[in-house]
């Protein structure tokens, strides 16, 4: 991506373009500086007392406050969360699930971003006879709550056989993930000019051509949008997960659903913590790692028209 | 590459090809969009609204019941205050939603130190599942564990904070965690806004001597408006979902407080068998959908000329 | 020959109508630009015979074979667009051998003649470098590589030098000129520049929406505009335009009455019209002697430009521009006296604004 | 030496085909301390008694959050091998789309009829004379639950009924307790109103409404004063954030609050806490007004499958859960009661005894599971969980709805 011209957004994200503030520490710099941090207090505190919670001991969190931090640091809550928690009669914790969302994983972020960004680019540069008709249609789809779908995809996947399997759970995130990945994707080749598509045309690529030689390979900035998007939302699902598949392979969130909701006896508090920021630690660190150009990818696909 | 667009080389260029075939290629690889927009968005939709007028209990059946299903889902109390949370809910959550992810995004354009962290704390909620976030908070919020505990073993001992478990501020409770949770995402979409904006405006604007605040307001936000509807888009779409966050965090307690039409459906369907109710609960959910969407959807994508 | 012929070609998008009815012969070797304003369909044009746009209606043939219905690569052009349109993420190599792989060429081929269009547009040492580390000029410079390496009948160019600055595009026009000359490839160049249009061309096409309003060569067009659009686009600063009567060998405007009787008319020369004159064309000083068409004016606003300088002013109750020479020591307020050649002047029926 | 070979490679092949070794999926939803003890019984049983493997497929929450998984399982055409059901209408449409096995054949071959009491469990399993589920144990929810350890905080004597709770209750409060332990969840609410009808209205009222959906009994006066002592029930439950019932049970179990309204179920919590009935707790059936149980209960269910080597594990499982053996075991650990009349059942403690003795005397009354559909249950249960959480909810106006409701009751 070094010719600017093709993505005007991404000369413009090289820094913040809002007026200076004065510098040292003026009245203005106080407040400005003031609300970002009670803003980011807020924005931290949940992690903070999870973490905190996690490392203690249950007679400690009994006993003090869920802010404070913790007097007798003990990992016994993640060791339990991971590996020995129990749901039923099964007790071996996350771990079970762990690899299962990743099987999942894999394949349904592949697929859902291929055909969105295959859909995206038909939408932009193939237009069709009613090509926008379709893609009002998934617009809509969008609102659409899942609690209205469940139902007939169940009769659907049923249809197809595709019914209990890794792949139908893996079409159905597609089929979900559609709509705004085309969207994303849709604005990101709008973006790119009418006269790079023309020139491979004149240059005798056709339809899947231009898409893997000259599309795709600009296409970074998005995918690393599409790429986040869906793998927070696939990894953290559970509703779809587990009706559409079975306990072989059940995602990761219906143990960490299971291990939360199974209260044996008293609420294990920090095993539960424990267990939420293990399932939470694959789109975590995706986030943490990947921010920026997350920021700098909305920018240039999310954002126009 | 193969290409079958370019491979059928033909010699004889003067008759117009059928134009079903005309760039086969970009419609066969358009197919899977086509059927899921008309089998599942469509056909599913169809089947659904079809459903609404028969007495289906736990299986589908077409024995039709008109619009049985209609008059006592009108007449259903829990359907009504399930409207009215997700209106209250979704006025409030618009609002700050728009105006916190702003207000950040405007923040963090302005050239501060620890840009990357500040962001990074902002938006690290977003990749964490409702289930964590009705957790954590249910937790915080907790009137024995969390803030009532904490400011009262302060010594404010008449403090009560306690939304989860009481009917009157229970949304709030919700919009608490539900704010946590996404406006980190819009402020990124403004963010990037903000970054796609001519600094030559904040200099034109610094020229003609007009206050931040009120460039902001009368400059900047009115540039946004394709980035606003991105937001909208975003927002107002998790707004109509909203189901799991009520199930993680209250259930739709206390009693049936903070209920949402999107838990009624599910419950109506799976818990109660009842799937022609579900069903109408449904297509009245699309249908307050489809009103307010379609014409806006024909005039942002219909209406559009070519150029 | 004809190199390429388009027969009464019709382009709609739904009710609005971008090309009309359109004919056009292009011969061989000849270097053609489409001139007019933005939206007249010179670039619709140029697209429907690249194949990127299908047409409603009409034929199209490229070297006597028709190709309206066929694929862009398969039409035998070569095209350069105005934003350049380099593919970013490959180097200035892949770029010029983009095309040669598609049509699966051999690889020993492909190397000489992306060498050769190296060498003849003195892209060399840029082969390896990436399109975002080229300066403008040098990118355009690959761009039309681009079309040359797949040795093709037709070279098209959408307005390639629209986004170059003065100097670099002064230079470029000449170079495009030299390769035309060495390449004797049949050019449809279309640009808004009517400069670029008069040096580049064999012939021009001036259009207007979505009808070619003159098709001559340049000089033609610049002495004999066929109407009056023609007449007003063409030139800088633009034909001064006197708004009238004529009746034997006379034109009557605001009052005053011209000698007209040398101007070599078509067909009738009777009724409202309109005299166009351009400001180059007006006398001073010595070369008044002899003019038919003389007045007395008022200068009222003096705009040196270096080599010449334009002088605004009224001629019988109109705004009247003409062009002195640049060391003319001229004010505002001072009195002058011109003279018209009416033989250089054209004169447009008022109402059909076709040349009398 | 070659046909020997030949000869033991396929006596291998077909002993391996006798004993084919099945993985059965059994979906359920215990999944609290002393419920998963139960299941295990049973797997153990399972796992022990023949080559086949129990696979556990839990899922926490309750049975709103799995139910729609097990229907959506079956109805996707790929379901588990068996899952527990509350017997009664839920699985009506299931079986008459004849997406359950019938059991008929294994349920004569062992003489269930014979077994089972009372014999209205086996009845709900029934549907056109063929018997399509597994019933596993008597639930009943008429039980309050005691903590002595509160009481004596408090100073107090146990009570031995409602009335007597209802009126230490204040006392209870003043000494820092929670005299009354109540989940939030909608059919906890529900659950404890219906044992509040039974005790307070009496059985046949209760039995007007439940059986005959009489509207106008729940207008009358005997509901009446249900309503009101529901909204005591609720003052004395104000002070009862938790959301789970287990959750509230472990409240009675520490002592931190007075009683808890919960279904026999509750006694597991106490056994896994090691608590002693009697000693630490006391469990007043009926709330010690009218000593009747209610005889709901858990079912396993067993989808139809293809494949003849599942179903015919299927069927071994389905005679395991019925067996004395797993029967006595299971139902130890739930704290529920066996479907068995003939069982022994020597190891059970004073309330187990309590409700044994109950059921032995024929004092039962329907579930309402079996009595109403699952959709009137919910309304029931939105309306009560309203009532319940808040204050301004007049005992008169939940009286009115309550009614209507039930007027539209089929």
């Amino acid at each position: 991506m070094t010719d600017t011209r093709l993505t005007p957004a991404s000369r413009l994200l090289e820094g913040p373009r809002g007026p200076k503030p004065t510098r040292r520490l003026s009245g203005r710099n106080i407040m400005l500086y003031g609300t970002l941090i009670v803003m980011a207090a807020y924005y931290a505190l949940p992690l903070y007392v999870m973490v905190v919670t996690s490392l203690k001991g249950m007679p400690e969190i009994r006993m003090g406050n869920i802010f404070a931090p913790p007097v007798e640091i003990t990992f016994e809550p993640w060791v339990k969360a991971w590996s020995e928690a129990c749901t039923g009669i099964n007790c071996d914790g996350l771990s079970r699930g762990f690899w299962n969302s990743v099987q999942i994983l894999i394949p349904s972020v592949i697929l859902s971003i291929a055909v969105a960004s295959v859909n995206g680019y038909a939408l932009s540069k193939w237009r069709f006879p009613g090509s926008e008709v379709f893609f009002t249609i998934l617009m809509i789809g969008v609102f659409i709550p899942y609690q209205v779908m469940i139902y007939p995809i169940v009769i659907l996947l049923r249809e197809l056989g595709l019914y209990g399997s890794l792949w139908g759970l893996v079409l159905v995130h597609t089929i979900f993930g559609m709509p705004l990945l085309t969207l994303l994707f849709r604005n990101y080749f709008t973006s790119v000019p009418d006269e790079l598509f023309k020139a491979a045309r004149v240059d005798g690529a056709g339809f899947w051509g231009i898409y893997f030689r000259i599309m795709l390979p600009m296409a970074l900035p998005i995918l690393v949008v599409a790429m986040i998007l869906q793998v927070t939302g696939i990894w953290n699902d559970f509703l779809f997960g587990v009706i559409y598949t079975k306990p072989e392979i059940y995602p990761m969130t219906v143990q960490l659903n299971n291990i939360v909701n199974s209260v044996q006896g008293v609420k294990e508090y920090n095993v539960n913590m424990a267990a939420t920021l293990l399932t939470g630690l694959v789109p975590l660190t995706i986030y943490f790692v990947s921010g920026k150009l997350f920021v700098r990818g909305i920018a240039a696909g999310a954002v126009k028209g | 590459m193969p290409d079958s667009n370019a491979a059928p080389r033909r010699v004889d260029g003067s008759r117009p090809p059928n134009p079903l075939f005309r760039n086969l290629t970009s419609k066969l690889a358009a197919l899977p969009m086509v059927l899921t927009a008309l089998v599942v968005f469509i056909g599913c939709t169809g089947w659904t609204i079809v459903h609404s007028f028969t007495g289906s209990k736990l299986l589908p059946k077409l024995n039709w019941v008109g619009f049985d299903q209609y008059e006592k889902l009108w007449n259903t109390r829990r359907w009504l205050i399930s409207i009215e949370n997700l209106a209250l809910y979704g006025i409030f959550s618009l609002c700050f939603t728009l105006v916190i992810g702003f207000t950040l995004a405007a923040l963090l354009d302005r050239k501060i130190r620890f840009e990357a962290a500040f962001r990074t704390i902002f938006l690290y909620p977003f990749a964490l599942s409702f289930i964590v976030t009705g957790l954590v908070w249910q937790w915080i919020l907790n009137p024995d564990l969390g803030i009532q505990h904490v400011v009262r073993s302060m010594g404010f001992t008449g403090f009560e904070f306690d939304p989860l478990y009481n009917a009157s501020i229970v949304l709030y409770g919700l919009l608490i965690a539900g704010l946590w949770q996404g406006t980190g995402f819009v402020m990124v979409i403004m963010l990037a806004g903000l970054r796609g904006i001519d600094e030559d405006v904040w200099k034109a604007a610094r020229v003609d001597g007009i206050p931040v605040w009120k460039t902001y307001i009368r400059v900047i936000i009115p540039m946004m408006r394709p980035v606003f509807i991105t937001a909208l888009v975003v927002i107002t779409s998790g707004i109509i979902k909203l189901y799991d966050l009520v199930v993680a965090m209250t259930a739709g307690g206390p009693g049936i407080a903070s209920e949402v039409p999107a838990k009624y459906v599910y419950d109506r369907m799976f818990s109660s068998q009842n799937l022609g109710q579900g069903f109408a609960a449904s297509t009245m959910m699309l249908l307050a959908v489809a009103i307010i969407l379609i014409p806006w959807a024909y005039l942002e994508f219909g209406g559009k000329k070519h150029d | 020959m004809h190199s390429v012929s388009i027969r009464s070609l019709d382009l709609a998008f739904g009710s609005v109508k971008v090309l009309k009815d359109l004919d056009l012969d292009i011969h061989d070797g000849e270097f053609l630009v489409l001139l007019g304003s933005s939206g007249c369909g010179k670039s619709t044009l140029l697209n429907c015979i690249a194949g990127l746009l299908d047409p409603t209606d009409g034929q199209i043939f490229i070297k006597e074979r028709n190709v309206t219905w066929l694929e862009p690569s398969e039409r035998g052009i070569g095209m350069v667009f105005q934003s350049y349109a380099l593919y970013p993420q490959m180097s200035v190599e892949g770029n010029l051998s983009f095309g040669l792989k598609n049509a699966g060429l051999p690889k020993a081929e492909i190397a000489e003649r992306v060498a050769r269009a190296a060498k003849i547009l003195q892209i060399e040492p840029l082969l390896k470098r990436k399109p975002g580390a080229l300066s403008g000029g040098q990118r355009q410079r690959v761009a039309i590589g681009r079309a040359l390496v797949r040795d093709v009948d037709v070279f098209l160019f959408d307005e390639p030098l629209s986004n170059l600055d003065a100097k670099l595009r002064a230079d470029l026009r000449v170079e495009i000129k030299r390769l035309h000359q060495k390449l004797e490839n049949t050019m449809i160049y279309v640009t808004h520049d009517q400069v670029e249009a008069m040096t580049l061309a064999d012939r021009i096409a001036i259009m207007k929406g979505g009808q070619i309003m003159q098709l001559d060569t340049p000089a033609e067009i610049y002495n004999r505009p066929r109407n009056r659009y023609v007449a007003g686009f063409i030139g800088s600063p633009s034909m001064n335009f006197l708004d009238g009567g004529l009746s034997d060998g006379v034109f009557e405007t605001g009052g005053e009455r011209f000698d007209i009787s040398g101007y070599p008319f078509e067909g009738a020369a009777t009724g409202p019209a309109e005299m166009g004159i351009r400001p180059e064309h007006v006398a001073t000083g010595h070369d008044l002697d002899g003019l038919p068409i003389q007045a007395d004016v008022t200068v009222e606003l003096v705009e040196p430009m270096g080599s010449d300088t334009q002088v605004w002013t009224t001629l019988a109750g109109q705004s009247f521009r003409f062009r002195m020479d640049g060391q003319a020591e001229i004010r505002d307020g001072d009195t002058i006296r011109i003279g018209i050649d009416p033989t250089k002047a054209s004169f447009f029926d008022k109402k059909s604004e076709l040349r009398l | 030496m070659r046909t020997i070979t030949g000869l033991l490679a396929a006596t291998a092949l077909t002993s391996a085909s006798a004993a084919f070794a099945t993985d059965l999926e059994v979906t359920h939803w215990w999944t609290s301390g002393g419920e998963a003890a139960a299941v295990a019984e049973f797997a153990k049983a399972f796992n022990e008694g023949t080559d086949h493997t129990w696979i556990d497929g839990a899922i926490a929450g309750s049975g709103s959050t799995a139910r729609p998984i097990i229907v959506s399982r079956i109805l996707g055409g790929d379901p588990m091998a068996a899952t527990q059901l509350n017997h009664g209408r839920q699985a009506e449409e299931l079986v008459e789309e004849g997406l359950m096995m019938d059991l008929t054949e294994i349920a004569e071959a062992e003489g269930w009829k014979d077994v089972v009491n009372p014999p209205s469990l086996l009845d709900a399993c029934t549907l056109d004379g063929k018997i399509y589920c597994a019933p596993i144990n008597i639930h009943s929810w008429q039980w309050m639950w005691l903590s002595h350890k509160a009481y004596a905080d408090a100073g107090l004597d146990v009570p031995q009924n409602w009335d007597e709770f209802a009126a230490s209750a204040p006392q209870l409060a003043e000494a820092g307790k929670i005299p009354l332990a109540m989940g939030q969840q909608a059919w906890q609410s529900n659950g404890a109103f219906g044992v509040m009808s039974i005790a307070i209205a009496g059985i046949d009222a209760w039995t007007d409404v439940f059986v005959n959906k009489n509207e106008e009994t729940v207008m009358g006066p005997e509901y009446t004063k249900v309503f009101e002592a529901a909204a005591m029930a609720r003052e004395f439950s104000k002070d009862s954030k938790v959301q789970d019932w287990n959750l509230a049970t472990n409240l009675v179990i520490t002592g931190q609050a007075g009683a808890q309204i919960m279904g026999d179920w509750a006694q597991g919590e106490f056994a896994v806490a090691g608590q002693v009935a009697g000693e630490d707790y006391t469990c007043l059936p009926g709330l010690g007004a009218n000593e009747v149980i209610d005889t709901g209960g858990d079912a396993f269910y067993f989808p139809v499958n293809d494949d003849p080597e599942v179903t015919a594990a299927q069927k071994e499982l389905a005679s395991i859960l019925m067996s004395k053996e797993a029967q006595v075991a299971f139902n130890l650990k739930k704290g529920s009661l066996p479907v068995r009349g003939d069982v022994d059942l020597s190891a059970a403690n004073d309330c187990m005894k309590k409700g044994l003795k109950i059921l032995a005397d024929g004092g039962t009354v329907p579930s309402g599971d079996m009595a109403l559909s699952r959709d009137i249950l919910d309304e029931l249960e939105d309306l009560l969980t309203e009532f319940w959480s808040d204050p301004s909810y007049s005992p008169e106006e939940a009286q009115k709805a309550y009614a209507e409701i039930i007027s539209r009751a089929e």
